[in-house]
């Protein structure tokens, strides 16, 4: 103490994901910026290679962490156990997949796009920091990070109004829950006196209540849900996302669907389940109001939707009050909740991906041919793409042999073993009009009469990235063992 | 011999399916040939067992065959068996034989239909369905018989169904007969839950054991009578019959008049110790039931202008004279009077078509009359059915008719009164209708005339006597209405041929009401039957031959007291209406509630939608209230 | 002994009959849609040779055990203790058989007009779906088939149905969907209870129903979660209202694949998952669903009587039936079990048959509307002809299919549930009512001249009603082997009843035989 | 004689929450995105009064090397924001955040 402040260690090997996200960024910025004839298709590639590799770099520490205990880096800031690990995968994965949808998203216009791609990149990172983050502040960091990349992504698309509409909305919205996050990190910091998550648990293991700082402590875990719960846009606290994933260009949306939600829903259950394990009484029933308002109120609201985008908007929010549901059962003892919100995130940031993707398809160059009848007639027109478009919206209704009844059908698993019964029937019945939407889609898809006869160009990027969304959603469906042995181990 | 009763069946079935296949090919007359003698041989087969029972002693007079396991399950075992015992095989002995008549009688009167192999074809699969209703070994193979019976009653009075009136009676017969199944059925569920199992044979012999509950035999009696009531056309069932006539009249003959309708009484008989081992009252609701329906119809028939419809209600009336012998223990007069009244409404019905066909489809009897001198046998054969039916001696309805009144007597003199009053008012319209149709002046000219106009049988309109085919049948079932009534004569125990057929399996002997005035005084009964029957023939023939009273036909009883008018008028106005209501619910209540559930998401949803009023402040304001409602949760938290 | 009674065959005939529709659909799928009759020649064969199976099956089949045969077991998703569990018993035997021959009929009888590659492929993964669900002996994978089966059957109504078929497409879809949302829930509970018992996590049907014993209240409520999904099914009063609608609007091919062996799902599910899973709930909740199956009788029947559209008509008349094969599975005697698992089959091939005569009627005619209809018999005696034996043997009268199992149902039932059997039975006086007064609306009556040039039936439609007449013949005078097949597992499964609650099926007079 | 009122901890948390309670009131009122913008500002100081509140209060300085964290965010945010802004305001002269609402619903 008296030898003052001492540099904390660090162990690069470790960071390795993150470094290379960072390098990978600068990388494509400079190069972009400065290079002659540095084409859009070098942009993309250079960003897809640095995304898998940081991937790779991700799947590498899960294997090796089979410990399961996690290795604390930069002085505890940062805690890479198998969760993060996951996150880092999915989040690399789906950057370079969204890569790939920008490339084509941006074909036939003059941006090459390097800002974007480094924007996702950096996002990428914010995202992993996010996931990783053993500190409150660290965790706030690395939110800010992903938020400020996508609410720029958001606005990107200069065309449109809408896009621009969506960036601020999201901005200004976002910066409103973050400073709830940051006030409830204060709070909790003036309860336990630190910031640091261990330090947290161990703050609060000793005694039931902290004298006098114990409404300190709960408001805060209460801002600090808040924060989340804008995060992941769990009902009330979802009313950006059917605007910002409609404005937003759709690779856009995509990321944020999937390496946001992943995420900000790997941070929350840190947080909660980890951090504020003594005090699961205290957050549950709020955790359990949560899910039901994001599963009742994202399916009601999906079903009158005229947009795509939107109707996929409303249906995430349902999605993350199914994972809600997973964190519920996870509040109780001895139960495999944190596992199958693990599944449910790796099933549905698949699909969301390669549903976007389908999307991006049909809204045509300028992304805006999004509503439901734009999609008549796909059938006719582009068969396979309907078909696989199908496949996912299915999976996402929670139909069998999909990632999708997977995924529920683990959350559900959960719930009743912990006798949340109610919530769980609650969340199948919510499923039921939530399915709604989808058959609408399909129907409008194989039913009715195309309004035109176009048919949209598929980009072989979109192709590529459509067709491993939908093997990844039979192969779950089909033979769903092994990954449920690997996210059965998250379950500490 | 036994393990050739299948061929009584398998006759007719055959004949049906060789015209089913060939009917086409065959053509006319060749079905009509194919059929008549696959009925005659079925005949011929049953003759023979009749006489290898009879060269058996009484108690090994009961034959079954077993032809395969039909419906077994656990504790339940039918067979689909034969039996051939001396009911049975009395019933089966005037089934074929009369149907073999009608057969050859329907070759001449279906000349010329169009669907002449489909009309034999159908016949050939009732006189099958017969069969098995009559030589079914447990209720099952009855019940098979009993409903091919109906199914078949219903092709055939529907049978020129491009007629509305005859496709809706055919319906409704169907319909009606299906109450009357509704009984049998629960009779049967409760013969099996309290025997455990259907065949007759058991049940009989659980019943005559007092292995039956009372409540039981009662219960299974009174389903056997709403069986029967079905079938034979009794209050308050008979209104499908009267409407059969829209079938050609072979059919009437034979279904309508001397097989099928008996049936109801065949399977009374058959259950005869269920019966018995039920509370008396049980019986007495048989009774009454029967006396009931036969003053009923003769009633109305007194007032029918159809010449098939008279022979219909009085139809009716003779069945309920069964039923008053079933009520009255008289089992054995039952038969006796089925038998009988098969042989003379039988040639009455073939009479009636015979005028029909030689009146060129003419069936009022208004427009008839004198028709005696043109077609002379069919005069001469009806006016020996008339004799029959009306209980004059000694043709063969008088001894049977007589019997009844009898037991009806020993039994209860109200009844048996109520049957003195049928008596006198059958011989009243039947002589009215002998009168009416072959007596007093000729009517048809003008009823040619008529149909001239009419248009259709524009060819000359006199009457003709019919064709041999036709006629022969007639000869025979007059001989046998004659002397039908020889085989059951009152005079001495050993006069009771019929009775002593029967002993094995209906008891019924007139040793039962020994004792009773009755029994003492039966012949005071006989000539005072003799009487009423004369004073009805002579009231009658003072009416419509003399002249001397005006015809008492009011129309209540010319539309059979509004019965049919009324319950068609329940059926088709609040039945109807509840149905529909029933309907409407499904549609309105049941489904709406669906719908209304899927109304009010989408509702609920656009409500929700509301709060998506896009402006950044808006949403920030509900982030806002959503964090005060968490942050509330957690501050109670706080203070408790 | 108590699980599966016969060792595994060399050959796994009952995967193979999943699967090699499956196979059939893919491949149809992957064909060109320019040489259609390939296509169909791809689709007939793959049927009829899962047709060929499943008679294979039904001759092979020991009829003497009552316990499951061919079994064949693989570890599916260890994990959740989830297992590719097949077994076929006398209740599953005749389900099976149903379907297999049904589809190729349908195939082969059925002309769906456009798209018919599309048409042939869901169709086969239809019949995928069905054949896993009737031979599941593992809770998720039954739920898998069963929710599977949602989709084809969608697609199906929704691409060539008529004028309201997206309407009822969603409807059947969501109704069904809600109703197996409880079920998903009460399936994953009875495992999550049943693994105290057994020691571990485990959804096989078999080892659950017979090892695991369940708290009452808590098996109760199990039980309304599986009936939930079970009644919509079936479709029991009064969640039936999807099935008007879902027939009406489906092409003919898919009414008779809805009404001879998807309905079936339902019954069958309550024999198999209620029944044997559930033996003190099914009983307990006896009165309920006796009561609801007979108002199913009568109101289905009454709402059927007044009717506009014939195929509307038979839509209730099934409600009707059905009702009656509930009624017989909760009497719980092995006479009321064995005629509703025979009914199963009969209303199958007579509605089947049914739906394709009526369609045969719409191509004709293009209506439904009896208004429309006059007289046809005139015009066409041997459609007229055929008709009426399908008719009759719907009536149930005695000879034909219908009566079989309609007898066993009602005179079992009269037993244990007797005044709900005496009600019940008045719905065969209803069903010769609606059905006769149809029939001479349609087919009686002078001929009118829009009537006039109804052509009779022609040799491709005659021999498919054929196949059908002679199933109904056949079945009505000689059910024996049919019942003898059914029986033993029936017994097993009354036994299996009687062994867990105080229930106590009585043996056909035994209990009142000599009564005094 | 009046007795010196001595601040405690407890009025800069409450003084922070009154600040923060002002600025979440100034988003959810105001039009003017700039104006928006500046009152997320104000809450994010409200939290750095906190931050600074608790830290003396805990005697532990992590608390107050927070602020400058939050400070950084902040200014990136204004960055980010007003990047935004400006491309909107690029399209149109006078902007308020009501007539950004084509997507609602």
């Amino acid at each position: 103490m008296e030898r003052g402040l001492v540099a904390p260690g660090i162990e690069w090997g470790d960071l390795a994901p993150l470094l290379i996200l960072l390098a990978g960024a600068c990388a494509v910025l400079l190069c972009g910026s400065l290079l002659r004839g540095w084409s859009r298709t070098l942009t993309t590639s250079l960003t897809v290679a640095v995304s898998v590799s940081a991937a790779v770099g991700g799947a590498v520490q899960w294997e090796r962490d089979s410990t399961v205990i996690g290795k604390y880096l930069v002085s505890d800031a940062i805690l890479i156990d198998r969760f993060a690990a996951l996150s880092i995968v999915l989040i690399c994965g789906s950057a370079a997949v969204v890569a790939l949808l920008l490339h084509a998203h941006l074909a036939g216009s003059p941006d090459d796009g390097v800002e974007l791609q480094t924007l996702l990149l950096t996002g990428a990172i914010g995202g992993i920091v996010l996931a990783a983050a053993n500190d409150l502040i660290v965790l706030f960091l690395g939110l800010e990070i992903l938020s400020l990349s996508l609410y720029l992504l958001a606005a990107s698309n200069r065309r449109r109004e809408q896009s621009q509409e969506a960036g601020l909305k999201y901005f200004v919205l976002g910066g409103f829950a973050s400073a709830f996050l940051l006030y409830g990190i204060a709070l909790v910091y003036g309860a336990t006196g630190s910031t640091s998550l261990d330090m947290i648990v161990v703050g609060l293991s000793g005694k039931a209540r902290i004298d006098g700082s114990d409404t300190l402590l709960l408001v805060g875990i209460g801002l600090l849900l808040v924060g989340f719960a804008f995060k992941v846009s769990a009902a009330p606290f979802h009313v950006w996302t059917p605007d910002v994933y409609e404005g937003s260009p759709s690779p856009v949306t995509a990321f944020m669907a999937s390496a946001g939600k992943v995420a900000a829903f790997v941070a929350l259950m840190r947080v909660l389940v980890t951090g504020f394990e003594r005090r699961v009484d205290d957050w549950r029933p709020a955790v359990w109001a949560l899910a039901v308002a994001a599963v009742v109120v994202g399916s009601l609201m999906a079903v009158t939707q005229s947009n795509v985008k939107r109707m996929l908007a409303y249906s995430s929010v349902s999605h993350a009050g199914f994972v809600l549901v997973g964190v519920e059962a996870a509040s109780h003892p001895g139960s495999d909740g944190l596992a199958s919100s693990g599944l449910y995130l790796v099933a549905y940031s698949v699909l969301v991906l390669g549903s976007f993707a389908s999307v991006m398809v049909v809204a045509g160059q300028e992304d805006s041919a999004t509503s439901l009848a734009d999609f008549a007639g796909l059938g006719r027109r582009r068969p396979a793409l309907a078909l696989a478009f199908s496949t996912l919206l299915l999976a996402q209704a929670g139909v069998p042999l999909t990632s999708g009844f997977v995924a529920k059908f683990g959350v559900i698993k959960s719930a009743v073993d912990a006798k949340s019964y109610a919530i769980a029937i609650i969340a199948m019945v919510a499923a039921v009009v939530g399915a709604y939407l989808y058959l609408r889609i399909m129907v409008s898809m194989w039913l009715d009469e195309p309004t035109d006869d176009s048919r949209p160009r598929v980009q072989r990027a979109v192709a590529i990235v459509v067709g491993l969304a939908v093997a990844f959603t039979l192969l779950v469906g089909f033979l769903p063992g092994w990954l449920l042995n690997a996210t059965e181990s998250l379950a500490r | 011999m036994a393990d050739l009763l299948w061929l009584i069946p398998a006759l007719p079935l055959a004949g049906f399916l060789v015209i089913l296949v060939l009917g086409r090919r065959l053509g006319e007359p060749g079905a009509g040939v194919v059929a008549t003698l696959a009925t005659a041989s079925s005949f011929l087969v049953v003759a023979a067992t009749y006489f290898d029972l009879l060269g058996r002693p009484e108690e090994e007079r009961n034959l079954v065959l077993r032809v395969f396991e039909w419906v077994p399950v656990g504790s339940l075992k039918v067979d689909m068996a034969l039996a051939a015992d001396p009911l049975s095989i009395a019933m089966a002995l005037f089934v074929t034989g009369i149907s073999s008549l009608i057969h050859l009688y329907a070759i001449g009167y279906m000349k010329g239909d169009p669907k002449f192999p489909k009309f034999f074809m159908y016949l050939n699969l009732f006189v099958f369905s017969m069969l098995m209703l009559v030589m079914g070994e447990n209720l099952l193979v009855t019940f098979l018989g009993w409903e091919g019976v109906g199914a078949c009653s219903y092709f055939l009075i529907s049978f020129w169904h491009d007629r509305e009136s005859a496709a809706t009676a055919g319906k409704k017969a169907f319909v009606t007969n299906r109450v009357g199944d509704w009984g049998m059925m629960v009779a049967m569920f409760l013969a099996f839950s309290a025997v455990g199992t259907l065949s007759y044979g058991a049940i009989n012999h659980a019943a005559e054991k007092g292995q039956i509950a009372a409540v039981t035999a009662t219960g299974i009696a009174l389903m056997l009578l709403v069986a029967a009531c079905g079938k034979s056309a009794q209050l308050p069932l008979y209104l499908w019959l009267p409407d059969a006539m829209e079938g050609p009249t072979p059919v009437s003959a034979l279904i309508h008049a001397a097989t099928m309708v008996t049936s109801g009484v065949f399977l009374l008989t058959r259950m005869a110790p269920v019966l018995d081992a039920a509370h008396p009252w049980a019986t007495d609701v048989i009774a009454v039931v029967g006396a009931a329906t036969a003053l009923f119809a003769a009633t109305i028939a007194v007032a029918q202008t159809d010449i098939k419809k008279v022979l219909a209600y009085s139809t009716v009336s003779q069945l309920g004279f069964m039923f008053l012998a079933i009520g009255s223990g008289a089992y054995v007069a039952a038969v006796f009077h089925m038998i009988t009244h098969a042989f003379f409404k039988a040639l009455l019905f073939l009479g009636s078509g015979s005028v029909i066909h030689g009146m060129h489809h003419e069936q009022d009897m208004r427009r008839m009359g004198a028709l005696r001198k043109v077609m002379p046998i069919t005069g001469f054969t009806f006016i020996i059915g008339w004799l029959a039916i009306a209980g004059v001696p000694p043709f063969a309805g008088f001894w049977s008719k007589d019997e009844i009144l009898l037991y009806a007597f020993a039994n209860n003199r109200a009844l048996w009164a109520v049957g003195m009053v049928t008596a006198l008012l059958t011989a009243y319209y039947m002589t009215r209708q002998v009168v009416m149709v072959f007596f007093g002046e000729a009517r048809w000219h003008d009823a040619a005339a008529a149909h001239g106009a009419h248009g259709d049988h524009s060819h000359e309109g006199e009457p003709h006597e019919s064709p041999w085919v036709m006629t022969a049948p007639l000869v025979v079932l007059a001989a046998l209405s004659v002397v039908g009534g020889g085989m059951q004569l009152p005079f001495s125990k050993s006069t009771h041929w019929l009775e002593h057929w029967l002993a094995p399996v209906v008891h019924g002997a007139e040793a039962d009401i020994k004792g009773t005035w009755a029994y003492d005084n039966k012949w005071w009964l006989l000539v005072l039957a003799i009487l009423v029957a004369s004073a009805g023939i002579a009231a009658s023939i003072a009416v419509y031959s003399r002249g001397r009273a005006r015809p008492i036909e009011p129309t209540v009883l010319a539309d059979g007291w509004r019965y049919d008018s009324l319950v068609s008028a329940v059926v088709g106005g609040p039945g109807r209406a509840a149905f529909q209501a029933v309907a409407d619910a499904d549609a309105g209540i049941v489904d709406g509630a669906v719908n209304g559930t899927g109304r009010v998401v989408l509702s609920l949803s656009g409500l929700v939608r509301r709060t998506q009023t896009g402006f950044v402040r808006g949403y920030a304001a509900i982030v806002g209230a959503g964090a005060v409602l968490v942050l509330a949760w957690f501050l109670l938290r706080g203070w408790t | 002994m108590l699980a599966a009674t016969s060792a595994p065959v060399p050959f796994p005939i009952l995967t193979a009959l999943v699967l090699v529709p499956v196979i059939g659909a893919s491949i149809v799928s992957l064909m060109s849609t320019r040489m259609p009759e390939q296509v169909k020649l791809v689709a007939t064969v793959v049927s009829v040779s899962t047709a060929a199976m499943s008679l294979w099956l039904l001759s092979s089949f020991d009829s003497h055990s009552g316990g499951f045969q061919f079994v064949s077991r693989h570890e599916w998703i260890e994990t959740w203790g989830i297992s590719w569990h097949l077994g076929v018993d006398g209740i599953a035997l005749f389900m099976v058989v149903l379907t297999g021959i049904l589809f190729p009929l349908v195939i082969l009888g059925v002309d769906p007009h456009h798209d018919e590659k599309r048409y042939l492929a869901w169709l086969l993964m239809l019949e995928a779906g069905v054949m896993g669900s009737f031979l599941s002996l593992d809770l998720f994978l039954f739920f898998v088939f069963f929710e599977i089966v949602l989709v084809p059957m969608y697609f199906l109504i929704g691409g060539w149905g008529y004028d309201k078929r997206v309407y009822a497409a969603t409807k059947f879809f969501l109704y069904t969907m809600l109703g197996s949302a409880f079920m998903l829930v009460g399936i994953v509970a009875t495992a999550a209870l049943a693994s105290r018992d057994l020691g571990r996590f485990t959804f096989d049907l078999v080892e659950i129903a017979e090892r695991s014993d369940l708290a009452t209240s808590t098996g109760r409520w199990l039980f309304a979660s599986f009936a939930v999904a079970f009644a919509v099914k079936v479709p029991l009063f009064p969640v039936h209202t999807w099935l008007p609608d879902a027939h009406t609007q489906a092409p003919t091919g898919g009414s008779v694949i809805l009404a001879g062996v998807l309905l079936k799902l339902g019954t069958y599910g309550f024999l198999r998952f209620g029944l044997y899973l559930f033996p003190e709930a099914s009983v307990w909740a006896r009165p309920a669903l006796l009561t609801l199956a007979v108002i199913g009788v009568l109101w289905g029947a009454i709402a059927a009587t007044m009717q506009r559209d014939l195929k509307r008509l038979v839509a209730y008349s099934s409600v009707a039936h059905l009702g009656f094969i509930v009624l017989g599975t909760f009497a719980i005697t092995s006479q009321a079990l064995t005629g509703s698992v025979v009914q199963m089959v009969n209303h199958g091939v007579s509605t089947g048959a049914l739906f394709l005569l009526v369609g045969m009627i719409y191509e004709r005619r293009h209506t439904r509307e009896i208004a429309e209809l006059r007289g046809i018999q005139s015009v066409a005696p041997i459609f007229a002809a055929a008709f009426m034996v399908v008719m009759l043997s719907s009536i149930g009268v005695p000879g034909l299919n219908g009566f079989v199992g309609e007898f066993l149902v009602l005179i079992g039932s009269f037993e244990t549930a007797r005044w709900w059997t005496v009600v019940a039975a008045t719905g065969v006086i209803l069903a010769a009512l609606y059905l006769l007064w149809a029939y001479q609306r349609v087919f009686h009556g002078p001929v009118d001249e829009a009537n006039a040039g109804f052509g009779e039936m022609n040799l491709r439609e005659g021999s498919l009603i054929l196949v059908f007449i002679g199933i109904i013949v056949f079945t009505g005078l000689y059910p024996k082997p049919m019942l003898e097949r059914i029986e033993p597992s029936v017994g097993r499964l009354v036994e299996h009843v009687e062994s867990r609650t105080e229930f106590r099926a009585p043996a056909g007079g035994a209990s009142h035989g000599g009564g005094g | 004689m009046i007795a010196a009122v001595v601040p405690t901890t407890t009025w800069y948390l409450v003084l922070a929450a009154v600040l923060f309670g002002i600025g979440t009131l100034g988003v959810m009122v105001r039009r003017n995105p700039l104006v928006m913008f500046m009152s997320i500002e104000l809450m994010l100081n409200a939290v750095n009064l906190s931050f600074v509140a608790l830290a003396s209060r805990l005697g532990d300085i992590n608390g107050q090397v927070v602020v400058f964290f939050v400070l950084v965010v902040a200014a990136a945010e204004v960055v980010v924001g007003l990047g935004i802004i400006v491309s909107i305001m690029r399209r149109r002269a006078s902007v308020t955040a009501d007539d950004l609402a084509d997507l609602r619903g």
